[in-house]
Formats: C-alpha cells, structure tokens, sequence
C-alpha cells in the first residue's frame, strides 16, 4: 500500500488545539489503535500545539505545521512552529521546568509527550522554531475488526 | 469546555464539561476565581466525571486553583476522576497536595 | 478575532475519504454547527475528495489539497486536485451524467454537493486540474453551547 | 464499512456497518456479489442500521447490486434507512425501482 500521510497547516489559535487532536485523531484511525493508544496520541499532540502557541508564538499568531507519517506499524508525527525557539532544550525538557509559571503551566508538557509515546525528538533553534517529532507503535491487536 | 456551579455554604462544586485543555483553561479560570473570590467560597470540590479530555494545561489549571484557595485559607477536592485524567494526575505528583477521590 | 483556517494536504487514496470529512467536521464544530449541517458538509466534502480520487488521478497517486474557512457566519470549503480536470463542467454538473458507469458511479456527486450546500463553484481546466469551493451558512442558534 | 450475511435459503439479508463511501463499496462489492452467486441468492435485503455514513457512492453501491440481482430475475430491498440515509436515497430516486422500509 501507498504509505499514507497528511500535512495540515492552521494559526496559532488555541481553539485549534482541539482540531489537531482530532484532525491527528482522525488520521491514525485507520491503524486500528486501542481507545488508549488514541487518547494517548491526542494529549501528545495537544502538548505539542499547544507549546507551538504559548511559547514559540507567544502573543502573535503564527503557522503551526503536522505532519503525520504511518512508519513500520506506527505513527510519526511532526509539530513545527517557526516562532521563537528553545536556547536550551535539554532543561526545556526537565519535568516542571517551565518559563511561564505566570500562566499557569505545569512544566509537564515534555514530560507527557515522553511518557505517552514511544519516542521523543526535540529540533529547536533560537528565532527559527521548533519541531517535535512524536512516534508510536500501534499494537495491531485489532486486526481482526480493519477494513478488508 | 463549560462548567457548572453547584453551591452550598461555602463550599463550591465545579462540574467540568468537555476538554480541560489550555483553551478551555484560559475561557474558565477568571470566572471561577471571581466566584470563589465573590462568594466567600472555602472549599472548591472540582467534579472531573464529564471531562472527556485533559493534558499539562488542566494539571496547571488544577494547581491555579489550588494556590488561590490557599490564599484564602481553603482546601480543594478531586473528585470522579477516570483512568485518562487519573494517568495525567498521577504524573504530575499533584495528589500529594490535593486529595483525589 | 482572527479568522480560522485550515490547510489540508493527503495523497489521492480511498481510506483518506474518511479521514477528510471527520478533519472538516472537526474543523466546523468551533461554529456550533446542528448535527444535519455536520453531517451534510461532511458529505459535499465525501463527494468532491472522492471525485478527485477516481476521476480527477483516476488510477494514480497524486496531492488533494483541502482548505476550510470561516467565513461570514458560514463555513467555506475548497479541495482541489492537480489531475485530469474537467473538459465541460455544465455537462460534469448534470445530475446522472457519469463518465465512468463502469465503476458503478451514480452520477450524483455534483448533486449531493448542489443540495447539501448552500452554494457549489467548479473551477476545472484540463490537464490542470479542478478546484471545487463548498459554502454553507452555519445557523448559530446552538450559541448558547458555544465555549465563552 | 463491516458487512455481515445472514442467509436463510435463497434469501440473503446484508448488514452494512460503518461508512457506505467509495472506500467502503469498493472493499465489500465482490464479497456481496461472489455471495449472490454462489449461495443462488434471489432476494437481497440490505440493512441500513448500523451505516454511520452515506454519500452518493452508496447509491452507485445499491444500483449495482440491484443491477447484479436483477441479472438473476431476483429483488431487492433496504430495510431500517434512517433519515440521514432517506436523504441520499430520496434524491436519487432509487425508490422508484427499489421497495425501501
Ligand atoms: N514550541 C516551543 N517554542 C518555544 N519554546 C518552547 C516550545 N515548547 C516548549 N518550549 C519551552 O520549553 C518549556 C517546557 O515546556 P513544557 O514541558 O511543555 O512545559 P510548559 O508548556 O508547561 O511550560 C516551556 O516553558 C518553554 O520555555
Ligand atoms: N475532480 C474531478 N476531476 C475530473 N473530472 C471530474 C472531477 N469531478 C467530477 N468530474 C467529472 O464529472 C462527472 C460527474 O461527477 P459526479 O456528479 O460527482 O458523478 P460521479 O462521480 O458519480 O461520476 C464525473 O463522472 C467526471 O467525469
């Protein structure tokens, strides 16, 4: 089969936080993921637009790009913005480590993307933006219901 | 996500409905601190049973909430937390601050 | 407030009819949109994104592109394809008219789209390729529900 | 689309499940009609419960099968056609030539 993929572009909305949960949601169906696997793909992808938002684009309103790959069995998805970028993406990544306390973040946004799902990359330059690369395999358990 | 009251005394249930995300943080914390500021509230009880979503912006808007009640000398309470919210909660260690039913 | 918008890119294949409607649909639940006009959209979106699959690439693999807007209390819809496009599009709209019986088409998806819509625009040059705009008002009488 | 057969002689009722789009047709066309054949189907009832979604590649889906069974001197019938379903089937006029409950 053809490897399938999308490419969605929409602003820096936070109502569009939502939408990409669905939109990556929508595509990833088609693997037959456990309703597990699903919600853990949407909380990961919800971090990761949402950073695109509150901190690479801070007030302004920006592109955020995703791009989603089915690979071996699995789902790659990239979340780019091209806002500010992260200097120092290791401590970036500490759990509870946030720059805007102000706003209420928990600092835990890396620190979920790690945990629910299979792999983590982090590409960011100062001024230029910021890709997250999140993979997962797809247990495919439920063979037995796929389209045939 | 939209929310509900429900009143008594000074205690103060907050029904969460639909994705706690950092959209629905930002549409809600104003109007929930105003009541609890309004009505002299001290204790919030938030009710997750009909949250169909939540990430790092709900643990962060859970924490808000918990350091405004503080302020006032308050407690906060979760309860109907399901697996989902549960699995993003008990990352976040927030359990040892507030009491989880 | 900013006005939404959503770019689309998915490769001509038959399993990304699906994954088109529930991105549209997802993308139109911030309108507050009745479950008919939901449903309707995602089926003038079915037609014009299968259209491009078999008749706008017919047996190969090429790019759909789908934008979503709002606009003006309506939601407007464009997905176009870089494929054959459409010698006489008048004929192309006549409900009945297929050029391919033989892949037991019906002849309606012009129709669908014409009915479910509030306005439908082909724009098709051969060789080019097509591009089909979908509007539809959304009624807001569900304003109550909406997020605040 | 899921299908399932239920067959009690020369009758044979079909029940769609899931989206009767051009995906769903072309996945489940040759099943259906191999079955017709091979089973001396000659009533056809095709059951629209549980379909989620329809577009106008479901009515090429049902005029074919019509089509095919008529070959056979058989009928067809749609049965449990909600209204979303009505919808597409009325604007196509299919109820002229097939018998819809
Ligand atoms: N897309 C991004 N652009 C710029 N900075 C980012 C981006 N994503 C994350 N960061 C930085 O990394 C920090 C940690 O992110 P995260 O773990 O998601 O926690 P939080 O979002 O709660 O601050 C952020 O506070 C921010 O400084
Ligand atoms: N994207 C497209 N590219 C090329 N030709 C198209 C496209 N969309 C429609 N057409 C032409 O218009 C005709 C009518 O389309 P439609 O009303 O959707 O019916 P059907 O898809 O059942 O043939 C098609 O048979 C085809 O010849």
């Amino acid at each position: 089969m053809h490897n399938n993929y999308v490419y969605i572009k929409i602003p820096s909305l936070s109502n569009n936080e939502s939408f990409a949960r669905a939109a990556v949601a929508a595509f990833c169906s088609s693997l037959n993921p456990t309703i597990e696997e699903i919600s853990d793909i949407k909380t990961a992808v919800s971090e990761a637009v949402t950073n695109a938002i509150i901190h690479g684009y801070e007030n302004m309103v920006g592109d955020i790009v995703i791009q989603c790959r089915i690979k071996n069995h699995g789902v790659e998805i990239i979340v780019e913005d091209f806002g500010c970028g992260i200097v120092n993406v290791d401590k970036a990544k500490e759990p509870l480590y946030t720059s805007k306390p102000e706003l209420e973040r928990s600092g835990m946004g890396f620190a979920v993307m790690e945990t629910f799902m299979d792999e983590l990359v982090v590409l960011s330059e100062k001024d230029i933006g910021t890709k997250v690369i999140l993979r997962k395999t797809i247990s495919s358990k439920n063979e037995i219901n796929s389209n045939f | 996500m939209n929310i509900e009251f429900i009143e008594s005394g000074q205690e103060l249930v907050i029904r969460l409905k639909g994705d706690l995300d950092h959209h629905g943080a930002d549409q809600n914390r104003n109007r929930i601190d105003e009541k609890i500021m309004d009505d002299n509230i001290s204790k919030v009880i938030i009710d997750f049973k009909k949250i169909d979503f939540i990430d790092s912006s709900g643990i962060g808007f859970v924490i808000g909430r918990y350091k405004n009640i503080r302020k006032r000398n308050g407690v906060i309470e979760i309860i109907n937390a399901n697996k989902k919210v549960r699995k993003i909660l008990d990352m976040s260690g927030i359990g040892k601050i507030i009491n989880i039913k």
